[in-house]
């Protein structure tokens, strides 16, 4: 089962002609995700790599092609209305790899996105992968490894470090995603330990957190309130000084919010084992599931 | 990025709000000559991107011209908080009878601007939150519609039971508002909002924040960026397009990716190590941005040992690996480098930096540990 | 029961002290419609008639007056605004007499109602009684006559002289409602037929349309699909000419739309009795109720 | 409110869109001198608020000045729908490979602005909508978030398949939105929309009407009005605040309320008379407006009968019959007068009435038939 996507997974690539998106589009292909379109605004008609097709227009790809996940390698600037795009085309899965998208433009997708009923991941994301099954966005495939553990998390490389950690330690994933580094994100914490909870083939949650916002706080009562199933916690940022952006643009310390130590005590103190070191994530993992 | 005071004053008043005239100058001389063009009392305001500057004596009162030459000899130069005053504004003194608070900030938790007013203003106003939240009102606005007039009205009579000045006050908010979505601010502030005992309201002082992710389509706010408030290393990484701060550590530490890069520095922290800085060289494969990296590491004085972090994904590990040759082919490196390398390319890597006689480790830990003890620290 | 408004009604009157809000609040409090607030921005702490509040915003009366209710009489330039104070407090009910707001105002105003879930009757309508209950609006309380038919209208004037024949024929109503002659509103014909039709003090229904768009058209099908009780209808406009605006801003014959011949023969088809003259809606009231 | 052609065009080109220059004139010399500054072949179109102006020979081609001025000669002048063309359009002729139609409308359905576009254009598109509405592409603006990019993008590929053709029609629409919004317009409309041989887009066509209830806040499209558009007693009813719409009928019907007025029309027609106009004095009780409204029916030559239906709600009675002996007082009426009047204050004025010889009926149908008798009619 895993979460959002798997085999019914009918991906497109908005913006597969250009550098990363022909890059992660065959990457993503050859992992095994179902590919089923492309688009760029003036290529339609033609094909990416002879097989996929590519459209001018998202909604071309829903009905032509029966896409019903997109994922977005657009610029900055024409990001948000690409999202905006998925939404209004019926795509119900929209996960936005784009870094930089101005805080205002993100505002305003919001409420679109939840008239739509639509479900967003990201914005300046590593996407989602089920092991064996499913990758979209750019998390490396060769570290992942079938199995029973969910992974949440704001970063994207600390991810690789986790996921490539509990592989050596032999601990499987059932399904790894990156929620994104910005101040305004689709889906949060809580979305994904619901899903996670929900799902059958997870039987424990390692949620990677940061600095900035209390994004965390809130995951951390909500599995206290509602979750059954073992999480472990990691925050990054404990040397972080306050009033700086540590490259997310969400991860800032500012007034007396969002601080690793704060994050902690609050994972603490609802129940999650929180791991000093990422290694630590495993000894943690193994003690509870 | 943040902006000056009376940067945010020239928006603010393009945009309608009642802020007073005023100069900003850089020498003692300006300032008295600011004085005799405004005329009266004047005060004196450090113009820097640091909060707190009148208990630092960045704030004083000059009754003419010669007092207001004086004072800004004492501003001008002064350091708050690290940084140094070079712009002094000088504005003229109000007649105060009440001060307010009204801002404008981006609310996570909401995914929404949060406009809030208190009529306890001239303090900070995470003071008044923790020690008096039923004086702060909100409105969260609607990015779709904006700040509604009603909103606005709402608000004014949260400060002002006076429609004499509820009505100003709600124009206010309302020219506020306009001044942070058509700049893409995530902070506008006025703090206080004063009215006077003749009946005025008027802002007398500005701030504003502005997203960095919108400058691209602000060429005019890119350019109020005040290079002087940046350690002159700190712009040399952000235009190569790194993620650079500065901090007072030994371990530099390069990695690619901001949360690796924070876990990175936690381990050092966790190992006993203290991190000179954070530094992410990003997603991409650009050895150009290796040499950069690798140059303001080793040009910061108080670097005693270099570690590199490389989660090799969409970046690849020989790129780096190519980087790090290049660069200390180009400067004589005069402290040990420990390299972490692992993922995409990674025996490309350990070829390429063995070639050039460097070891890489593909384990985080004992890298880390690696750096702290070559810092000396252990 | 009556549809809409009645015994519950807790009104609050945007506007109270300008001239058409005051003295129509007089009005409205003296047919026995529960006046609890007024609004006027800056009159906030003054009293209307020595025993109803003054507040400066919606909200205050909503929360110190108990409000429910409001009705709109500021100027053109304001209503907009007014309608979405109203709404944003947590008013359940808004009738907007204002005549003149602009239509760009008023498609900005329909998704924000939509998303709090509170119904808009207005703009530019007369508003609604309940003989000898509760009147919200300008409608005169003289010539109503407490019965079983309901009425609703597009009109002002015309629904006042419907209303005047069927009561000198001794004809009552349980609620007439002017939903208004502007090209977007709130409340349609629909939403009022509906009401009525789920009304147990409503026999039968007056349905008095005019010419311009294809209202008439929705609420026929609507009758001939949804409703038991007896409809008569009457349109207003058969001798207009296209592509001239008859005095409402939604009055106008459109291309081949909105002709008064065609709305008629909606009716016809869909089991609708048509007058063809206001007297002879009592005849056919009286044939079918 | 209609604009002319010339006076969107304006408009458009201000919000970006490829108009190609042109010049409106009121002689044909001007058409001439037009032509000359122009260069090469140009076209002569009659600016008149009326559709089908090409059937009606209001526009014509001319390969240099002198058919030019020929041509404009014939069109200045000339009655179209009976409004009589003042002024004329001189524009350079295009070389046009495809036309398009492209549109904004306000639809009611919906409650949204609509964004129309068809490959089919130069000719009604009312016409394509019935005979072949595959052909029409639509999409629903949010008015919360206007035209988006991807919905101009989509729109312009259903128009041209090739990218330098379909990148600037996506221009072409997000101008015709902001140009639509900016304006409080009801409708703008682009049509044709052609491109070139030479592989430009040009919009050669523009029409644009305007919120009446807008105007208030667009004081530079109030100004754009033409008044030689409306008849004379229609511009008189405007500027005293009636809504006056002339007819060819012999009974004049003044009434308060819309809906009252047109049922009261219906029932003359019924009644076996013409209604001579729509008249609505709103819901006001001015007797000012009452003594307007009867000038304005007794100047119509082809009115026989004059009837005044009011329904006394917040109109009071006895004001309008103030205003009916005021203004029979001033001017000598030479066609009987039938007055049904009947709610608020009714009493009073029934007195009023019969102080100065008027009789005054409480029955809408009585009063109906009986001002249709007096016209003759019957």
């Amino acid at each position: 089962m895993a979460i959002f996507i798997g085999e019914h997974t009918r991906l497109v690539v908005q913006g597969i002609t250009g550098r990363d998106g022909s890059f992660h589009a065959r990457q993503m292909r050859d992992y095994g995700t179902r590919l089923v379109a492309g688009v760029t605004p003036g290529k339609g008609g033609q094909t990416f790599d002879a097989d996929v097709p590519i459209f001018n227009t998202v909604v071309d790809a829903v009905e032509e092609a029966g896409a019903n996940t997109s994922v977005i390698y657009v610029p900055a600037s024409f990001a948000a209305d690409a999202i905006l795009e998925s939404a209004d085309s019926g795509i119900e899965l929209i996960v936005c790899i784009t870094e930089g998208i101005p805080v205002a433009d993100m505002m305003r997708v919001m409420p679109y996105i939840e008239e739509r009923g639509c479900r967003l991941v990201g914005p300046n994301c590593p996407g989602l992968i089920v092991p064996g099954i499913c990758k979209v966005g750019i998390l490396p495939g060769q570290i992942v490894l079938p199995g029973r553990v969910g992974i949440v998390s704001r970063s994207g490389t600390l991810t690789y470090e986790v996921i490539f950690q509990l592989t050596s330690a032999g601990i499987g994933q059932s399904t790894s995603i990156g929620i994104g580094g910005d101040p305004i994100i689709g889906t949060d914490f809580v979305d994904c330990l619901r899903a996670f909870e929900a799902d059958s083939e997870t039987d424990g949650v390692v949620i990677i957190g940061e600095i900035g916002g209390t994004d965390e706080q809130t995951a951390a009562r909500f599995v206290s309130e509602n979750m059954t199933k073992p999480v472990v916690g990691f925050i990054a940022g404990q040397t972080a000084p306050p009033g700086r952006r540590m490259g997310h643009a969400g991860a800032i310390i500012s007034g007396s919010e969002g601080t690793a130590e704060e994050k902690t005590r609050a994972f603490r103190e609802n129940g999650i084992a929180v791991a000093e070191r990422p290694a630590d994530i495993v000894d943690a993992l193994q003690a509870v599931v | 990025m943040n902006i000056h005071e009376y940067q945010a004053r020239e928006i603010f008043q393009a945009h309608g709000l009642p802020v007073p005239d005023s100069e900003v100058v850089d020498t003692p001389e300006g300032a008295a000559d600011a004085a005799r063009s405004l005329g009266g009392r004047v005060v004196i305001k450090a113009q820097v991107h640091a909060g707190g500057r009148g208990k630092a004596g960045g704030v004083k009162l000059a009754a003419d011209p010669e007092e207001a030459r004086d004072a800004a000899g004492l501003i001008l130069g002064m350091e708050i908080k690290g940084l140094t005053v070079r712009k002094v504004l000088v504005a003229p003194t109000a007649d105060i009878a009440t001060e307010a608070y009204v801002g404008i900030v981006m609310d996570r938790v909401s995914q929404r601007p949060v406009m809030m007013v208190s009529p306890e203003g001239g303090v900070d106003i995470e003071e008044v939150a923790e020690t008096n939240p039923e004086a702060i009102f909100k409105e969260t606005i609607d990015p779709r519609y904006g700040l509604l007039n009603h909103q606005a009205t709402r608000l004014a009579y949260r400060l002002f039971s006076d429609p004499s000045l509820a009505r100003p006050a709600a124009g206010v908010l309302l020219g506020l508002w306009r001044a942070y979505r058509s700049a893409d601010a995530t902070l506008a502030e006025v703090n206080p909002l004063i009215s006077t005992s003749s009946g005025e309201v008027l802002a007398i002082d500005a701030k504003m924040n502005i997203d960095d992710s919108a400058l691209f389509r602000h060429p005019a706010l890119e350019a109020m960026r005040d290079e002087d408030a940046e350690a002159p290393s700190e712009r040399r990484a952000r235009e190569a397009g790194l993620s650079y701060i500065k901090l007072e550590g030994s371990v530099g530490c390069c990695v690619n990716g901001a949360g690796l890069a924070m876990a990175t520095m936690d381990l050092v922290k966790y190992y006993g190590g203290d991190p000179a800085n954070f530094l992410d060289i990003g997603g991409s494969s650009n050895p150009e941005k290796v040499v950069c990296a690798l140059e303001i590491m080793a040009g910061d004085p108080n670097v005693l040992s270099i570690l590199f972090n490389i989660f090799g994904g969409i970046t690849r590990c020989d790129d780096v690996a190519n980087g790090i040759v290049e660069a200390t082919s180009r400067l004589e490196l005069r402290v040990p480098l420990t390299i972490r390398l692992t993922g995409t390319n990674e025996d490309e890597a350990v070829g390429i930096l063995g070639v050039a006689g460097f070891e890489a480790d593909t384990d985080m830990d004992r890298a880390v540990q690696r750096a702290v003890r070559a810092a000396g620290v252990q």
